[in-house]
């Protein structure tokens, strides 16, 4: 079925940004309230664009990003990780990848990749391949052992951006497999995750 | 001293406002209790105070003897269960049954165990026939009954509810009523916050008021519904049948039953 | 925000802020760029915000800074770094490399920081609509600002609630780990159901009515953000006009 | 004329096998308060919805029958505009607000900008609404930070604020205080002397038989019984369909009972019981 991007923009995808963006701040701080090693900050943009498709995701990362920029501006920055994460993992779920494992451990290796290098090309050439957290410390190291700074970015990113996208990742798909069918099936892209076996006429 | 009993306890909030002011309440198992008061009485604050979701800024909580300032939530939640307003805080689970059988979970029981404990607190609850449903797909008012049952099925000693009539029609506020007498039966302490007068008239014989953060009143129905100064004073008003009474010239009464009872032979009304 | 700065119309500031963005990124050196640095400062002492204004800067800027030049200056190795100690050099391109980008980082931080600090994010709102952007988008923004602090407050209360059933939230990694879900799991299920019924009271206020949006909220533009608008304009002109002279 | 008609409606929401609404057929007057009551899940919300076009345009599942707002097919409307027609307002105080306007005073005329009154009309309106929701000293606060009483408040005025003709009001007071639902009845009773239609969801039968002039009753997605107050709050009949009785009228009904004579026409409130003997009184 052919329709345009319009199509997207229902008054319920509209309202899932908001949702998408909190979540991923409150995300963020129950991580820092449990004392998680990982900071869990993407669950929102991934589970707005499973649900509500790549538009929808892309706003989601773009608009937590500049929110956070409020506070922090080096997150501006890396909107364009947010927006990538989202755009592709909307794409995914349209092209119904989360509904079996193969798809899942493929879309995982492609979000680590999308995520490792949109987070390098900001890292190395806005901010000298530093971002100021704790992943430094594995930058620097590579580049002790005589790695250059782009080869040493990436590599950190590929390391740490896979855990963080499998984390984030599942529990957005654990939470996604909880919601009742009866909001999904009000949702353009919801019809992946529906349990119940019904043809649905609209 | 009794299993559970605020001693002096003063609560103020980190914003500095105080919520609860030097109270004292003391609970035996199986002595059930309302209590009522308008909003912003301290009612909420209270119960937390009782689960350690609070510490008092005064005062000492005990719970069977332990200080509530010694001890985690999670450890108190086996001797208190506490039932939330809103049951949509609580409900995470994709089926009924497993979100019945979450609290459960860490008990390391058997599996047969398990479903038996899980059944049971959802035939009391109203629940057995949608075990494998989604929580959400029941009406609000029904996902509260979720929240008690899986809170029962944990078994604790002391359960409190918090507004569970809110929302309810006739059959659930019935089933209510069943369930706080089931549990009276087993020896079990039930603190219901509630601001339906009728439901409190049925199925309590201690009530508990609170007005402008104190304990105003711990008495018999009879006695806290013909207390009007008092009722008054907490901005609360008398069940319809004391209304009806009152106008009728009767003190006293509490129930149609009653009433019925003392106007046997008159006829005021024609 | 209830400074005379504060009240200006966005525009005029998001144009003053633009241009010196403009300006950090192609002036040559670095002092310019520090100085716009002090510059901020001294506008945000002007817009009562100074203090503010340092503790947010302080919280994230000076560690990426620091970190920047160790990278740049000791660990990469250029064409002229010279070996201090194993894996450490000292390489003066490097130096250069991290004053030009930390002047730069420094001066667009600053300003996107103090920007944020005196503009109220209903102002932004107000602006966009008035300059036609779609109601959708200002709704979005909108919703989200006003969303987050009530998301934060509703995961307190979930948090509350589901240790009130026993799940621990202390103790080792795993039982932290384990409490995650029942910590989230509510508030997104519970957010669902929210929006399904804010859909109905948006539409119970006319969301979708086709008519010509209005505002009771009113912000007019000033003689002073007239001023601004133009000299903004005026010093980048005079900047180009004299790069290409050069 | 009817200013709602439903005329035979069936409903089964998307992924059910059950029909939840069968063969409804209802005529409202223009003016008249109507209270719906009924046990849970018995279809009350699932009228409202389809009275205001959300079923279903939003709720999607299939729905025949015919649905009629004053004398026009609800399909001739369109849905955004219908809000000025049918004023909805639900039990949930927290979502109903727009969650975009951080003042009481703009989130009560946000309703107006969407369908795009002028500037001056709108603070004219907005002022008259605070003064009879007598919200006048909350208008700088951030409608988030209410209680859910005034929240519910903000809620209806903001409503209201449209001028509908027709106000839906789903179990507005079910999450409230005894306080907070007497200021709702109290402005209930104020909308409905400017001539509203009002129809009310509630299970506090007390209060339904104090504020409204008809009760329609509905049990397993039918309309079982409707009529006058009087005549229905007193029929025994409503128990075994679901519903309740208020406590005055059980009361008597079962004072009639053991005096053996009939049970029509008793009283079902405390006023009612004051009036009547102040009038013996005096006589």
């Amino acid at each position: 079925m052919k329709r345009g991007i319009k199509h997207d923009f229902s008054l319920l995808a509209l309202l899932l940004i908001p949702v998408g963006v909190s979540l991923n701040v409150v995300g963020y701080q129950l991580s820092t309230i449990l004392k998680l090693p990982v900071f869990i900050d993407q669950i929102g943009t991934i589970m707005v664009s499973m649900i509500a498709g790549p538009w929808i995701g892309l706003l989601a990362g773009l608009l937590g990003n500049v929110v956070n920029g409020m506070l922090n501006p080096i997150a501006i920055g890396f909107s364009i990780v947010s927006v990538s994460v989202g755009l592709v993992s909307g794409y995914f779920s349209k092209w119904r990848f989360y509904t079996n494992i193969f798809g899942i451990i493929i879309a995982c290796v492609l979000l680590t990749i999308v995520q490792a290098f949109s987070a390098a090309i900001v890292t190395v050439f806005l901010f000298g391949g530093v971002t100021g957290a704790g992943t430094d410390l594995i930058t620097a190291t590579f580049l002790a052992t005589g790695r250059e700074l782009w080869n040493s970015v990436v590599s950190t990113n590929l390391i740490s951006g896979a855990v963080n996208t499998i984390i984030n990742f599942g529990i957005s798909w654990l939470i996604i497999r909880k919601v009742p069918d009866r909001f999904l099936i009000k949702l353009n892209y919801g019809a992946p995750y529906i349990k119940k076996e019904v043809n649905v006429n609209g | 001293m009794s299993y559970l009993s605020l001693k002096n306890v003063s609560y103020s909030y980190a914003n500095g406002y105080e919520a609860v002011q030097n109270m004292n309440l003391d609970f035996d198992l199986g002595e059930s209790a309302a209590i009522i008061g308008q909003n912003g009485a301290g009612k909420t604050t209270a119960v937390k105070l009782m689960n350690r979701l609070l510490i008092p800024t005064e005062g000492e909580v005990f719970v069977n003897n332990l200080s509530t300032k010694k001890a985690t939530t999670a450890e108190i939640s086996k001797m208190i269960g506490y039932v939330f307003q809103n049951p949509d805080d609580q409900i995470f689970q994709d089926t009924i049954y497993k979100e019945i059988a979450y609290g459960l979970k860490n008990q390391k029981l058997e599996s047969a165990v398990m479903k038996n404990k899980v059944e049971a607190a959802a035939e009391i609850c109203g629940l057995k026939e949608s075990l494998n449903e989604h929580p959400y797909n029941l009406p609000y008012s029904k996902r509260k009954f979720i929240t008690i049952a899986a809170v029962l099925a944990t078994d604790p000693n002391v359960i409190i509810l918090d507004e569970p009539t809110a929302g309810q029609d006739r059959e659930s506020i019935e089933r209510l009523g069943k369930l706080i007498s089931h549990l009276a039966n087993q020896n079990k302490t039930v603190i219901t916050i509630t601001h339906d007068m009728e439901f409190v008239v049925r199925e309590f014989k201690r009530v508990i008021v609170l007005a402008n953060k104190q304990k105003r009143r711990d008495a018999s129905p009879r006695e806290i519904f013909w207390d009007k100064e008092l009722l008054k004073l907490s901005d609360l008003k008398q069940p319809f049948i004391c209304q009806l009474a009152d106008t009728l010239g009767y003190k006293g009464i509490l129930t149609i039953e009653e009433l019925l009872e003392r106007d046997k032979n008159e006829t005021y009304y024609n | 925000m209830d400074s005379r700065i504060g009240n200006l119309y966005p525009s005029s500031k998001f144009t003053f802020i633009i241009l010196i963005i403009l300006l950090s990124m192609f002036v040559p050196g670095f002092i310019f760029q520090y100085m716009i640095f002090l510059f901020i400062f001294l506008i945000s002492l002007f817009s009562g915000t100074a203090i503010k204004f340092l503790a947010t800067f302080m919280k994230s800027i000076p560690i990426l800074i620091i970190f920047i030049f160790i990278f740049q200056v000791f660990l990469i190795v250029n064409e002229d770094s010279q070996q201090i100690w194993a894996f450490i050099h000292f390489s003066q391109i490097g130096l250069m490399t991290s004053l030009t980008m930390t002047s730069k980082i420094v001066a667009i931080s600053s300003s996107i920081i103090w920007f944020f600090q005196v503009t109220r994010v209903k102002d932004i709102v107000y602006a966009l609509e008035q300059s036609g952007v779609s109601q959708k988008v200002t709704f979005v923004i909108a919703s989200t600002i006003q969303l987050i602090p009530q998301m934060l407050n509703l995961s307190r209360t979930i948090a509350d609630a589901q240790k009130s059933r026993g799940i621990e939230t202390e103790g080792n990694l795993f039982v932290r780990a384990k409490a995650f879900i029942p910590m989230i799991g509510p508030l997104v299920l519970s957010s669902i159901q929210q929006i399904e019924e804010r859909v109905l009271a948006l539409e119970s206020r006319a969301f979708s009515s086709k008519a010509k949006k209005t505002s009771i909220y009113e912000l007019k533009k000033q003689k002073f953000d007239y001023i601004i608008m133009i000299f903004c304009i005026l010093v980048l002109i005079v900047y180009i006009v004299w790069r290409i002279k050069l | 004329m009817s200013i709602i008609s439903l005329k035979n409606i069936n409903y089964t929401y998307p992924l059910e096998e059950k029909q939840t609404i069968h063969s409804f057929s209802l005529d409202l007057e223009k003016g008249c308060v109507y209270g719906l009551t009924g046990a849970n899940e018995s279809g009350k919300t699932t009228i409202c919805n389809i009275i205001r076009g959300f079923i279903p345009e939003l709720y999607k599942g299939e729905l025949t029958g015919e649905v009629m707002i004053k004398g026009k097919n609800i399909n001739d409307y369109n849905i955004g505009d219908l809000a000025t027609i049918i004023g909805y307002s639900f039990q949930n105080p927290f979502t109903q607000l727009s969650g975009v306007k951080d003042t009481v005073y703009e989130e009560i005329a946000y309703g107006m900008e969407n369908i795009g009154v002028s500037r001056d009309k709108m603070i004219q309106k907005v002022n008259e609404i605070l003064k009879m929701f007598q919200l006048e000293d909350l208008i700088d606060k951030n409608p988030f930070e209410l209680s859910g009483g005034q929240k519910q408040r903000v809620a209806i005025a903001s409503v209201v604020a449209l001028d509908p003709e027709i106000i839906i009001l789903d179990e507005p007071t079910s999450q409230l205080d005894p306080k907070s639902t007497e200021d709702i009845f109290e402005i209930i009773q104020l909308l409905k002397k400017q001539g509203k239609t009002i129809l009310l969801v509630e299970h506090k039968v007390d209060l339904l038989a104090a504020y409204c002039d008809e009760i329609l009753l509905i049990s397993c997605g039918e309309l079982v019984m409707q009529g006058p107050v009087k005549e229905i709050l007193s029929d025994p009949k409503v128990v075994e369909y679901g519903g309740q009785l208020p406590q005055v009228a059980l009361y008597f009904i079962k004072k009639a009972e053991a005096n053996g004579s009939s049970a029509s026409q008793v009283p079902l409130t405390v006023q009612e019981v004051y009036d009547h003997l102040n009038k013996d009184g005096e006589a």
